[in-house]
């Protein structure tokens, strides 16, 4: 019974999360700019009036059903990462799938833009595919490196194995390497400045969303608040030892994100080419020191 | 004798052949019977399942071996996906190819790859399969330069590197039966382990290197590209979907018929590094150099056949791991690739029909009149980018599984490599041609007819179901597995069983499903949408219009021209320029030879008879 | 501006309540007055206490900030970008060149008074009024829309006709692709 | 290098009906005949090396019925300003184009063109690109009242005095403090 109750409530906790983590991104930047900020709730806010438009436009019915592929291919996301009282859906597919199924969302996002036939849209997407490609190898490289450490690729055990050792299991204690190469990547994942090549305002008219207004945009806020939770909850799983309960959860989940904005508050934004360079260069070099120390 | 479904099958592909060159001139007549024969056999071959061991001994004897066939279960799971996809391609064609040039001996070709290539599946001896190994050479090279012109050249290219390979094989058949003493794969298989080292080694080497060339392995693949290419697209498909996969076939035969995992560990070059990780290495090589190249490409069916010597790689790494989830990963692999693929190059070739072009540069928008065509695509890319809960996704798991277990963190990363960059170059192909804006030139073309629409529901169909329940195929490849000797792969009719590793595809999708209708809901809260002209466009106050061209296709990622592009260095196009050059001037050489004057033969003749006579104790 | 008050269910209200916090807006800056918004956005007057931020498109923006004079050339992209927001939307008229003129009032070449071609919610006066008077307007623009009164986008709807004739008066007849009548019925406004 | 009198004397002898006078350091002034200023700007440019031909202007004397046009020559070496003028008619007024000489002079051309009527005969592109909604009269022309055209073709608000007074009272600043 637990679980269909988790089933049914936890999208909107994690929304709830997300949400308030956006809040406190928008007001740490104002903080940082010695600016007073909008209140917490102001990406709820945002979401509610952009969900309440009265007209909306869209280019086509690929552009609709890209918008729920997109927010669909979270939600699968969403359940197949453990978190502490619900991980019943990891049992039926480890971080591999988990791996893949995180480029779903993307995969609809990038077919949505592109219908709506414009080019900023288009370049958007070009440079956000390749920032993938960028920070994904590094990404995937300090996985397999823990995997092959834990010996299993199921997220549940890998979080028992950690926290069988308390602080010391931790991923990130037990080789720095591959936890440090993660957290670079992460930032590049979160597409956070230097690496917010995808949404460039001042280039390419705030990229892919150039053409989403009304309800389609609040989609993809929802979309996003959604994403930085699993793709925190990823890391805090896999390098700070997952989380016994919510309250350790919160706080790792807190003092991840405030490590990223701090980063992103002082941070100009590279070149495609350059932000690709940097992912293929240290994170890479990192991941490859880490594995190497693993297997022999 | 001749009525099993074997016999009855070879049969039929002669007289297909046959039939079209009595039928020459009449393509409507060609078509109907192709298409008959074709339906005819995949019925035959659908009797096949289950009976094995079979044997069919023709009265042709050769070197005192009869030609022989057997059927066994990597011979049915092989023969099921040829017959398919050809019976696919012939109903794609009879619509495709109405009243286009030079397709009169079509199918002609078509039947003689076909019987070649049920003849190697089938044979149960050596000889049998080099014969008939040569015969699909030779009928893959016809269906190459079809459309003649500029689809010649590199067909040759194909001739060099394919008969190049095929003296291998014979050389590596021939050091076999020297040791043998017979051809069929029974004795064989049982003589081979006692085979002296050094031998054993030369002849696993020379006929490894023999079905790379045919299965486009890294440093061998430079003729696949442009000879898929060049010729009619729905003959691509076929190519690209099957032909290139014997190679793979080969390797299966050898790695698992006769030389077995413990042979191949036992070959230590420098302690660990064995046969086994060797080859992985050229498959992974296989997997990152040609995705990355296709990624550049600016034509639809070079990017697509680029793709396909990526994905061979993945099939060698699946083989080549010693591990049962790996080998059942890359053999299901080669039934995945083979619907994925297809399905794309069938969409690409109906747009081709429509358009006139495949010309990335060209097309945009054309979701708006031909969606059946964007649909089998998006499937088409899901899976060769192996996203859940398309099939691709399935084998690939298996690969990574065993990649992880069996701890080769290397490979595994360059198989992530390859998948990023399938997906880069995927949504390249989808987005150039389907999204963005439609040009004015294309807004009255329609959709396909429905018989080239067929293909790509029926492909479309298996791609999603053989991904959500990939039991019934894994159920094969585990009795091909157990009928080589190895560990079967443990599945369930869903995905993988809980102790060997967490993956249930039907949880995956059904969550998924939920999901898109949690997100469909929330579509829902907001108010009506209305859909727009694609000239309601953001363009910072410009007013658009058709004169106006406003699609981003050109030079699509930007960002990696100006990383890769000091790497690209053509290394291979070279060493084939290089290597031609060298064979031209050693012609010019040897040419010197014939002087033309009697004196010189003469004394050629003497010199003859000196050599042999001294060495004559010897070879007796 | 049109008074037709629109009747009102409980949940409009509360959400009218919720969504004035959060404004996205477009500012139009052809004319002198863009360059009194930077001070407004930056750390001594920070408008995004409001929730109010700078957008890049029109289909994102919610307020379309014209500051300053309008020539008939540029009338024609601020109406194409008008009609590509998604209602509600607002048009603030920026400064004393919008209202009727301002020092431009004997020109051939920029209209005079905004409200003619486009439906106007407020005004800010000024031959470039200073971020004071920029947050004040923010302020009143905030409250009307949670009293529910800020609806001036109906009246663009409603008596279409008389915004086409002006600005067909002015420049002729432009193709945006937007079909206002066609709108009113499909969206039911 | 030359200075600005030699430089007169220069003009002055090989076109005599011409007046030139120097305004002030580096600035010369030549009054032409409208015929011979082509021949005036081949000559500058190729001998004098006079690269930049920095503007047209042109100037409405409504009173004498004539427009001025006004060509400023520059030269980097001699760093010398020299502004040919030359008198057309104001009715029907045409002109050759220097296009061929001064690459510039393609835009200046249409640009009085557009405000004040003239035909460069041989500048090809003489199409509006301002105004480009505009159907009236040249407007820089002088007898063109921009005023008066506003108020007639534009809609303008009178001022009701109430809405001034509600205005003071809304506003925190102002005198009622």
């Amino acid at each position: 019974m637990s679980t269909v109750l988790w089933i049914i409530f936890y999208p909107i906790i994690a929304f709830a999360i997300g949400v308030i983590l956006l809040g406190y991104g928008r007001k740490f930047n104002a903080r940082v700019q010695r600016r007073y900020g909008p209140p917490i709730q102001q990406v709820f806010y945002d979401i509610l009036k952009l969900m309440s438009k009265r007209t909306n436009i869209s280019h086509g019915w690929m552009h609709d059903t890209a918008l729920v592929m997109l927010l669909g291919g979270t939600l699968l996301t969403l359940y197949f990462i453990p978190v502490p009282g619900f991980d019943f859906f990891s049992g039926y597919g480890d971080f591999l799938v988990v791996m893949y199924i995180l480029l779903i969302p993307s995969l609809g996002m990038a077919l949505g833009v592109g219908e709506t036939a414009n080019p900023n849209g288009s370049i958007g997407i070009s440079r956000a595919l390749q920032m993938l490609a960028g920070y994904d190898i590094p990404f995937a490289l300090t996985f397999i490196g823990m995997a092959i450490l834990a010996g299993t690729t199921n997220f549940s055990e890998i979080i028992a194995l950690q926290q069988a050792e308390g602080i010391f299991g931790w991923g990130l204690m037990t080789n720095p390497f591959l936890g440090v190469a993660a957290l670079i990547a992460l930032h590049g994942m979160m597409g956070e400045k230097p690496f917010e090549v995808m949404v460039a305002p001042h280039e390419i008219a705030t990229g892919p969303m150039t053409e989403m207004g009304g309800k389609y945009l609040g989609m993809m806020m929802i979309q996003h608040a959604l994403n930085v939770v699993i793709e925190l909850t990823i890391y805090i799983n896999l390098f700070l030892g997952g989380a016994a309960n919510w309250a350790s959860y919160l706080v790792k989940l807190f003092v991840l994100m405030t490590l990223i904005l701090s980063v992103n508050a002082l941070f100009g934004r590279f070149r495609v080419d350059d932000a690709v360079r940097f992912m293929w260069k240290v994170p890479l070099v990192l991941a490859v020191i880490g594995v190497l120390i693993i297997i022999l | 004798m001749l009525t099993e479904p074997v016999a009855l099958m070879l049969l039929l592909s002669v007289a297909g052949v046959v039939l079209n060159i009595i039928l020459y001139r009449l393509q409507s007549l060609q078509m109907i019977v192709s298409f008959l024969v074709f339906a005819a056999m995949l019925a035959l071959n659908l009797q096949l399942y289950g009976t094995i061991g079979e044997t069919l001994v023709l009265p042709v004897v050769v070197f005192g071996q009869a030609m022989s066939f057997a059927v066994s279960p990597l011979a049915f799971y092989f023969t099921l996906m040829i017959t398919s996809i050809t019976l696919l391609t012939v109903i794609f064609s009879l619509e495709s190819l109405r009243g286009k040039a030079c397709t009169q001996a079509y199918y002609l070709w078509l039947f003689l790859k076909t019987f070649g290539m049920l003849g190697v599946v089938f044979a149960a001896d050596l000889l049998t399969f080099f014969l008939l190994w040569e015969l699909m050479t030779w009928g893959t090279f016809f269906l190459m330069q079809q459309t003649g012109g500029e689809s010649f050249s590199p067909a040759k290219k194909y001739v060099v590197y394919a008969v190049s390979s095929s003296m291998l094989l014979f050389l590596g058949i021939a050091l076999i039966h020297a040791w043998t003493g017979s051809f069929s794969f029974r004795e064989v298989a049982a003589a081979f382990p006692h085979m002296p080292e050094g031998m054993m080694l030369l002849v696993v080497l020379l006929m490894t290197v023999g079905f790379a060339v045919e299965s486009a392995m890294f440093p061998l693949h430079a003729w696949l590209p442009e000879s898929y290419a060049s010729t009619f697209t729905s003959l691509t498909s076929y190519l690209s979907g099957i032909s290139t996969r014997m190679g793979i076939y080969g390797l299966i035969l050898l790695l698992f018929g006769f030389v077995g995992h413990e042979l191949a560990d036992r070959f230590q070059l420098i302690g660990v590094i064995n046969l086994r990780y060797i080859v992985s290495i050229f498959g992974a090589l296989t997997i990152i150099i040609p995705t990355f190249t296709a990624l550049f490409q600016h034509d639809a069916k070079r990017l697509v056949t680029w793709h396909g010597i990526g994905q061979g790689g993945y099939m060698i790494l699946g083989i080549f791991s010693a591990n049962a989830l790996g080998i059942a990963g890359g053999i299901f692999h080669i039934f995945n690739y083979m619907t994925y693929v297809t399905l794309i190059l069938f969409s690409i070739a109906a747009v081709e029909y429509r358009t006139g072009t495949s010309n990335l540069n060209k097309l945009g928008g054309l979701i708006k009149r031909q969606p059946v065509a964007f649909l089998g695509l998006l499937f088409g890319i899901i899976g060769l980018a192996g996203i859940p809960p398309m099939n691709g996704f399935v084998s690939k798991w298996f690969i990574y599984k065993a990649l992880i277990t069996e701890g080769y963190p290397f490979l595994a990363i360059s198989a992530i490599i390859g998948t990023l960059g399938t997906i880069l170059s995927v949504y390249k192909l989808i987005h150039n041609i389907f999204l963005g804006q439609l040009q004015p030139e294309y807004n009255e073309i329609k959709e396909v007819p429905f018989l080239m629409q067929l293909p790509i529901w029926v492909l479309m169909l298996a791609v999603f179901a053989t991904g959500v329940f990939p039991g019934p195929i894994l159920s094969l490849i585990a009795e091909i597995q157990s009928s080589f000797g190895l560990a079967p792969v443990p599945y369930t009719m869903t995905g993988v069983d809980p102790a060997a590793g967490t993956l249930d595809m039907l949880v995956i999708t059904t969550v998924f499903i939920g999901g898109l209708l949690l997100a469909w809901i929330v579509f829902l809260l907001g108010h009506k949408r209305r859909h727009v002209s694609q000239y309601q466009n953001y363009a910072a106050g410009h007013f658009l219009d058709e004169s106006i061209p406003y699609n981003f296709n050109y030079n699509f990622y930007t960002g990696f021209e100006h990383i890769f592009n000091p790497m690209k260095k053509k290394v291979i196009a070279r060493t084939e320029v290089a290597v031609s050059s060298l064979v031209e001037a050693a012609g010019d050489y040897l040419r010197r030879i014939y002087t033309g004057n009697l004196a010189t033969y003469a004394m050629y003749i003497m010199a003859a008879l000196v050599v042999t006579s001294l060495f004559l104790k010897e070879l007796i | 501006m049109s008074e037709k008050l629109t009747q009102r269910k409980a949940w409009d209200i509360v959400l009218d309540k919720l969504t004035k916090r959060s404004l996205w807006m477009l500012h139009y800056c052809t004319g002198c007055g863009a360059i009194e918004l930077p001070p407004t956005m930056t750390s001594r007057y920070d408008m995004e206490r409001f929730g109010i931020s700078a957008m890049v498109t029109p289909r994102q923006a919610d307020i379309l900030l014209i500051t300053g004079y309008l020539s008939v050339k540029t009338l024609q992209r601020v109406i194409l970008t008008y009609e590509q927001m998604q209602a509600p939307k607002y048009v603030i008229g920026f400064g004393s060149c919008t209202i009727n003129g301002g020092m431009y009032w004997n020109s051939y070449a920029t209209i005079k008074s905004l409200d003619q071609y486009l439906p106007v919610e407020l005004y800010i006066a000024g031959c470039m009024p200073r971020p004071e008077a920029i947050i004040s307007s923010f302020t009143e623009l905030i409250d009307r829309i949670g009293r529910g009164e800020a609806n001036s986008w109906q009246d663009y709807y409603d008596n279409y006709d008389f915004y086409k004739k002006n600005q067909e008066h002015v420049f002729g007849e432009i193709n945006t692709y937007v079909d206002i009548k066609d709108d009113k019925v499909k969206f039911g406004i | 290098m030359i200075n600005e009198v030699e430089l007169m004397q220069q003009f002055q002898k090989e076109f005599p009906e011409s007046q030139a006078r120097i305004k002030r350091e580096r600035r010369i002034e030549v009054l032409l005949p409208a015929g011979r200023l082509y021949e005036f700007a081949v000559r500058i440019q190729k001998k004098l090396n006079f690269q930049h031909l920095s503007a047209i202007s042109c100037v409405d004397w409504i009173d004498d019925g004539e427009y001025e046009l006004v060509y400023h020559f520059w030269s980097y070496e001699l760093n010398v300003l020299v502004d040919a003028k030359i008198r057309i008619d104001r009715e029907n007024p045409h002109f050759e184009t220097i296009t061929d000489l001064w690459q510039p002079a393609k835009f200046f051309e249409r640009d009085i063109h557009e405000m004040f009527g003239v035909v460069f005969e041989g500048n090809e592109d003489l199409e509006r690109y301002i105004l480009t909604e505009w159907k009236g009269p040249p407007p820089m022309r002088k007898d063109f009242v921009s005023r008066d055209f506003a108020h007639r073709f534009y809609h303008y608000k009178d001022y009701e005095p109430q809405w001034l007074t509600e205005m003071q009272q809304h506003s925190s600043g102002g005198q009622d403090e």
